[in-house]
């Protein structure tokens, strides 16, 4: 019994961890995807690309991953702002569906890759920092020892972190609740005076920016080649949608669901049903809530 | 008198805790002209949803030409001779204006048996609504005003019995607003049911011979346009609410 | 009239463009020093991008040291050698097109496979077709249903692969612990799934009792609730077969979690690549694990396999390229795969595909993966895989491990460099 | 002419099954299947996805299906090509009404990722079955003599076709213009009307009496038949399936951008984006020698795209209607 509670409060622990993980991983899908209703597939091959900067900065001048993922950050901005642009005067200006979008950003895809493997070649990465194989140990009676990666615990605190300052910036200012009208009704937005076009160029230049973090920490947690990124469409789609499409906080919550039914699934199930279970989580959620867990429309519009 | 031609009997909807139809009791007889009117969010697109069938009621039956349509889908409605037009304008935007009406001439006609030349007809249908000439145009170019009319054209090659307007003039000019109930008056004469669902009074009361008020999902008034104007409770309804659509 | 222009316009732009696509792709091909001799074609595909492409990579650096060996010595039969080889995206849907064009359109003389299994599977039916031998880099039991007579396998596991790969480290783990149980943990793919199979028949047949058996996903982004379940059935010994992000993901979550276990490790691919071992660094220590080539004293076995791996260090120095720094791990294989063919080759003096197959099969070859003689299937006739454990790693410096003494040997017992100990006695 | 259409096809096959006797370089075949396998995958997701709007992100899914329902018959009744078309047609048709039935409720974005949803949980599935190869994947071999009726199909001497690649061929361009002559067929029906108005607003097509519900459940049957029977021969293509191969990103990829590139309107839409993008890829990868064919096909993408956001079919009416005015 107490090697199941242990077993139980370890899966949990991690699972709420890999959660942030996760999260960091779509926050800024959430944004360009699940306001924007840009389907930005290339979203996680920009994470590898992120992954590889602070793997840069990390194997030449010793920088510790998480803040080059910050000093990447305003690239990322610029990346975004450069992406949006052309996104912009190739669909969406003749009005065309947001789908049409998706072949563009397959061919982004495969550009950044290709851009990795002639920069970084294709070997397995990864980043040295103190906090990566090391572990905090809480220990309760003689028999439950709850291990806390560092390297898990630094990916859900900035996670965490990342999440809620996006989330009062949408909510608190100005430009975040015009971020979230540009979402929903563009018409009112301009008879505010405001462009939405320049505030859907932001908004989606802050939700690459992300990825400059998002990708630190991928390689902070895993290692990282120019291909891994594909692995990860799913994923983050799946946690997105599975928030609800708009909810920044959504896409916490259901990254930390995710995250602890895989830990639970891996710890007394068998780890190779991990994708069926999360996926599986999915479809039962939108069976049932069509509009996600957490989103506010309906699903039909 | 002859038998009602909708019978909405007990009906009522909820969305979560929210009522926003609540036991709601009328009808509609065959060849009338029928208001629906009542403030926003009193339950008038809900009620009309209800009975096109977009929307399933959890209590009470809907009843049409004799027949119990209450678990009928919406498209099988429309077979059955409802169909309705949509506040905002949803035109199959691929399409050019007639094969917009093709649409419904060709599920709902040929689902009734009839073998007609749908085009010929569509044609006819445009040369009364006056787009004739807007045919074979995308309806990606059409004004406000047409597609309203566009609407309510589609609605009618699906060859109703009764016909639900739903706001098919709200943001028209004066002038644009008499084009349309001209043409309502047209499409009753031709032996048409209709609801018109709509804010504008002078429109609804001009039209309608008999109104019913709505108001936060139960039924307040229901009368002649002269006797829903002296209502206490529809004045009550109209003034009491902050919003006034 | 401008509006006809401007159509026109758009016509010689999707022309162009059409035009570019094929200009652009038609004549990159390898341009051979011209010399006087037509020469020999040797064809393949390898992953240079995609999944497995940090394997592929190297071995194509390989293969070209090879091709710049025979040049130097006057080529194959006296005619130079020439490189004809496309990259398959570690995607088997693009293999079978790759040899057809080889074949049918460039003309190679030769073939050898690609890196992998499932990338050598989808060339057999060609290769068979055309009658033509094959050489099979890594491929593990990839010519058992066919049963080709001329299709060979350089991959250093015997005439029954899966269980030839993991037999000296269950030696070795018994000969020092003798575990009564026994952690099996495998990746959800083919080569993995592959060693595991084997692995669970030698764990039976030295008599330890498998406690615990899982498979993992091959995008799992953290190994460490997989570790605990393991560790909750206290296995006396862990047997791993995983990918390269998944070795790293468990390294690391041995790191974080621990284990009571004593010896850990077995088929860990990944572990022998130069920015995994550098970036795993001291957390490598005590994990026991199949090599093939590792730069300890008595690595004589393998005449011209350091020299190899220097000059192969020395080129990816030299020519600034983005591959594995160090090598050990395919270079020697990658080489020697094409070698034997080329000794053979040389040996019947002709390109008559059945000789050279003959040729291959009767004769023992002495190469840079030591000596070498073929079985059944093509297979070699016995196992030669190491049995390494990480010893006295202090750092993340990539340099150590080009010396003597990280990665010492403990079987095969006459070239052995240390003893095994238990895992967590060579953890801090 | 009424058959025109039909008459061309036919001829079209009867051209395929010369080309197969004439052409003596077994490389075109080979390239030629592929690429066909992309016109029949992009063709049938055109009818979802093109016709009714629901984008379906599982094609690798629905093609898997195909190739694991060959690979289990073979394992199972050792049956030859031509069945194992049609049984892989049938069962993923039964997967396409499955999925239409479970996701009808869902619209947009959320029908897509339902349908990567249920690629990635058959996926893990496929991994698990054992019979089928597992995780581990499983070796094909092509039948010896494969016979049909009794009549010998592949025999270097005395069989119509002389090779497996030229019976591959010859039945994948089957089955690519007979998909597309129900791709058009469709297109000019009361059912392609029918999800065209579902494409535009459901909810109007459903009030003027389409019936939206049956309409979207024979697309996903047909559209999910159809990349069944793409994926059926896979196994005998490559002769090694694992699920890595079958599941493959490329397939959605394709699917998708395939139709994007031709435009989505019409069936010439996928077939000219299939042989495009489909020999662009082919040629990039076989006359490149690097991973840089990657990139040749990342920057054609884009290109496109953003020259012709409609399809190349949108784009050549377009200058048609431009020069015409």
């Amino acid at each position: 019994m107490a090697i199941f509670i242990d077993l139980l409060l370890n899966a949990l622990v991690i699972g709420i961890l890999l959660g942030g993980f996760y999260a960091a991983l779509s926050i800024g899908l959430s944004i360009t995807f699940g306001l924007l209703d840009v389907v930005n597939i290339a979203h996680p091959t920009l994470l590898i690309l992120g992954a590889f900067i602070a793997f840069f900065l990390n194997s030449t001048w010793g920088i510790d991953p998480v803040l080059a993922g910050l000093i990447a950050t305003p690239l990322f901005f610029a990346i975004g702002w450069v992406i949006y642009q052309i996104y912009y005067n190739a669909f969406e200006k003749s009005g065309a569906e947001s789908l049409r979008g998706l072949a563009f950003f397959f061919g982004l895809l495969f550009i950044i890759e290709v851009g990795l493997i002639i920069q970084f070649g294709v070997d397995h990465r990864l980043v040295e920092a103190w906090y990566i194989g090391e572990s905090a140990n809480i220990v309760i009676g003689s028999e439950i020892d709850v291990a806390i990666p560092y390297r898990l615990l630094v990916a859900f605190v900035v996670a965490v972190a990342a999440t809620l300052a996006i989330q009062v910036y949408l909510t608190r200012t100005f430009f975040g609740r015009a971020v979230r009208a540009v979402a929903q009704d563009m018409m009112a937005l301009r008879l505010m005076g405001v462009d939405p076009i320049k505030v859907k160029r932001i908004a989606f230049a802050m939700g690459v920016a992300t990825a400059g973090i998002g990708g630190a920490l991928m390689i902070i947690v895993l290692p990282i080649e120019p291909s891994v990124g594909r692995l990860y469409i799913g994923n983050v789609f799946a946690i997105v949608v599975l928030g609800g499409l708009g909810s920044i906080s959504g896409t916490l919550l259901a990254a930390i669901i995710i995250g602890i039914a895989e830990s639970i699934v891996a710890t007394f199930f068998g780890p190779s049903w991990s994708p069926a279970v999360s996926f599986g989580i999915l479809l039962a959620v939108l069976a049932l809530r069509p509009e996600g867990l957490f989103g506010k429309t309906a699903g039909a519009h | 008198m002859s038998d009602p031609l909708l019978r909405i009997e007990g009906v009522s909807k909820h969305f979560g805790g929210f009522t926003a139809l609540n036991n709601v009791t009328t009808h509609v007889n065959p060849g009338e002209r029928f208001g629906l009117i009542g403030p926003n969010g009193s339950g008038k697109t809900t009620m009309i949803n209800c009975v096109s069938g977009l929307l399933r009621n959890e209590e009470g039956k809907i009843i049409f030409d004799g027949k119990d349509v209450t678990d009928l889908k919406p498209h099988k409605r429309t077979g059955a001779g409802i169909a309705r037009s949509f506040q905002i304008p949803r035109p199959f935007h691929t399409m050019s204006v007639i094969e917009n009406l093709m649409i419904p001439a060709e599920f709902v006609g040929h689902h009734r048996g009839e073998k007609t030349d749908d085009r010929a007809e569509a044609m006819e249908i445009l040369e009364t609504m006056g787009m004739a000439d807007k045919a074979e145009d995308p309806t990606t170019d059409l004004t406000q005003i047409e597609l309203r009319k566009l609407e309510l054209a589609r609605a009618m090659a699906a060859k109703p019995k009764l016909l639900i307007s739903d706001e098919a003039m709200a943001g028209l000019t004066g002038q644009e607003v008499d084009e349309v109930i001209d043409i309502l008056f047209k499409m009753n004469e031709r032996g048409i049911t209709i609801i018109m669902i709509e804010h504008i009074m002078r429109a609804v009361m001009r039209f309608s011979q008999r109104i019913i008020c709505l108001d936060a999902g139960q039924l307040i008034a229901e009368g002649t346009p002269e006797e829903i104007v002296k209502d206490k409770g529809v004045e009550r309804a109209y003034l009491g609410s902050t919003d006034d659509g | 009239m401008t509006r006809i222009l401007a159509n026109r316009v758009r016509v010689w732009l999707l022309g162009g463009l059409m035009a570019a696509a094929f200009v652009f792709s038609a004549p990159l091909a390898t341009t051979a020093e011209a010399q006087s001799k037509d020469p020999i074609k040797v064809g393949f595909s390898m992953a240079l991008s995609g999944a497995l492409a940090g394997g592929g990579q190297q071995s194509l650096v390989a293969i070209q040291l090879w091709a710049e060996d025979m040049n130097k010595k006057g080529g194959l039969l006296g005619r130079p050698v020439e490189l004809v080889f496309y990259d398959d995206q570690t995607n088997p849907k693009n293999v079978p097109g790759i040899y057809s064009k080889l074949l049918d359109i460039d003309k190679v003389d030769l073939i050898v496979s690609g890196y992998g299994t499932n990338l050598i599977a989808p060339a057999m039916p060609i290769a068979i077709e055309r009658e033509m031998t094959f050489m099979g880099l890594f491929g593990m039991n990839a010519n058992a249903k066919w049963e080709y007579e001329k299709y060979f396998s350089i991959l250093p596991a015997g005439p029954d692969p899966a269980v030839g790969f993991s037999e000296v480290w269950f030696q070795a783990v018994q000969k020092k612990f003798q575990p009564k149980t026994i952690a099996v943990i495998a990746a959800d793919a083919e080569f993995a799934q592959n060693l595991k199979e084997g692995a669970v028949r030698n764990a039976k047949a030295f008599g330890m009792e498998i406690v615990y058996e899982e498979n993992y996903n091959p995008k799992t982004p953290d190994f460490t609730p997989i570790l605990r379940a393991a560790n909750a059935k206290k296995p006396d010994a862990i047997y791993i077969a995983s990918y390269p992000n998944g070795s790293a993901g468990l390294v690391r979550a041995l790191a974080e979690v621990g284990t009571d276990a004593k010896a850990v490790g077995g088929g860990m691919v990944g572990l022998q690549f130069a920015g995994i071992m550098a970036g795993l660094g001291p957390m490598l220590n005590g994990i026991a694990n199949y090599d093939f080539f590792v730069p300890e004293p008595t690595m004589n076995l393998y005449p011209g396999a350091s020299d190899l791996i220097d000059r192969y260090q020395a080129k990816v120095k030299a020519e600034n390229l983005k591959v594995d720094a160090l090598g050990y791990y395919l270079v020697p294989w990658a080489y020697a795969n094409v070698d034997i063919l080329g000794q053979a080759v040389q040996a019947v003096g002709s390109l008559d595909q059945d000789a050279i197959a003959d040729y291959i099969r009767d004769n023992e070859f002495t190469s840079v993966v030591g000596k070498v003689k073929f079985g059944k299937n093509g297979e070699w006739d016995r196992p030669r895989t190491l049995v390494v454990q990480y010893q006295d790693i202090t750092n993340n410096d990539l340099s150590q491990f080009s010396k003597a003494g990280t990665r010492k040997i403990m079987l095969p017992a006459d070239i052995s460099t240390g003893e095994l100990q238990p895992f967590n006695d060579l953890r801090k | 002419m009424k058959y025109l259409f039909e008459i061309v096809c036919v001829l079209l096959i009867i051209g395929i099954f010369v080309l197969t006797q004439v052409v003596g370089n077994q490389f075109y075949f080979f390239i030629g299947f592929v690429i066909l396998q992309y016109m029949v995958l992009a063709t049938a997701w055109n009818i979802l996805g093109g016709y009714g709007g629901y984008v379906n992100f599982g094609s690798a899914g629905f093609l898997a299906t195909g190739a694991y329902t060959s690979v289990a018959l073979i394992n199972f009744l050792d049956i030859g090509l031509v069945e194992q078309i049609i049984a892989g047609g049938a069962i993923a048709g039964l997967l396409g009404f499955v999925t239409g039935y479970l996701t009808l409720r869902l619209r947009g974005v959320y029908f897509a990722i339902a349908t990567l949803a249920l690629a990635i949980i058959l996926e893990t599935v496929v991994a698990h079955w054992d019979y089928v190869g597992g995780a581990a994947g499983t070796s094909i071999l092509p039948k010896r003599k494969p016979e049909l009726f009794d009549i010998m199909v592949v025999d270097r001497k005395t069989g119509i076709f002389a090779n497996y690649k030229e019976f591959l061929f010859f039945l994948m361009g089957t089955v690519a213009i007979i998909s597309v002559w129900i791709a058009r067929y469709i297109e000019n029906s009361k059912l392609g009307r029918g999800l065209n108005a579902i494409k535009d607003s459901e909810e109007a097509a459903e009030c003027m009496g389409v019936p939206t519900l049956r309409l979207k459940l024979i697309a996903t049957t047909i559209s999910g038949a159809m990349m069944g029977v793409a994926g059926a021969p896979l196994a005998s293509y490559l002769t090694f399936i694992d699920p890595l191969s079958a599941f493959n990103l490329e397939y959605a990829v394709n699917a998708i951008a395939m139709p994007m590139i031709g435009g989505t309107v019409s069936w010439m839409g996928p077939v000219i984006g299939a042989l495009l993008l489909g020999t662009a890829q082919q040629v990039s990868s076989l006359w490149i020698q690097s991973e840089l064919n990657l990139l040749i096909v990342g920057v054609l993408l884009v290109i496109f795209v953003i020259i012709a956001p409609e399809g190349i079919v949108g784009w050549f009416r377009k200058s048609r209607k431009g020069s015409r005015g």
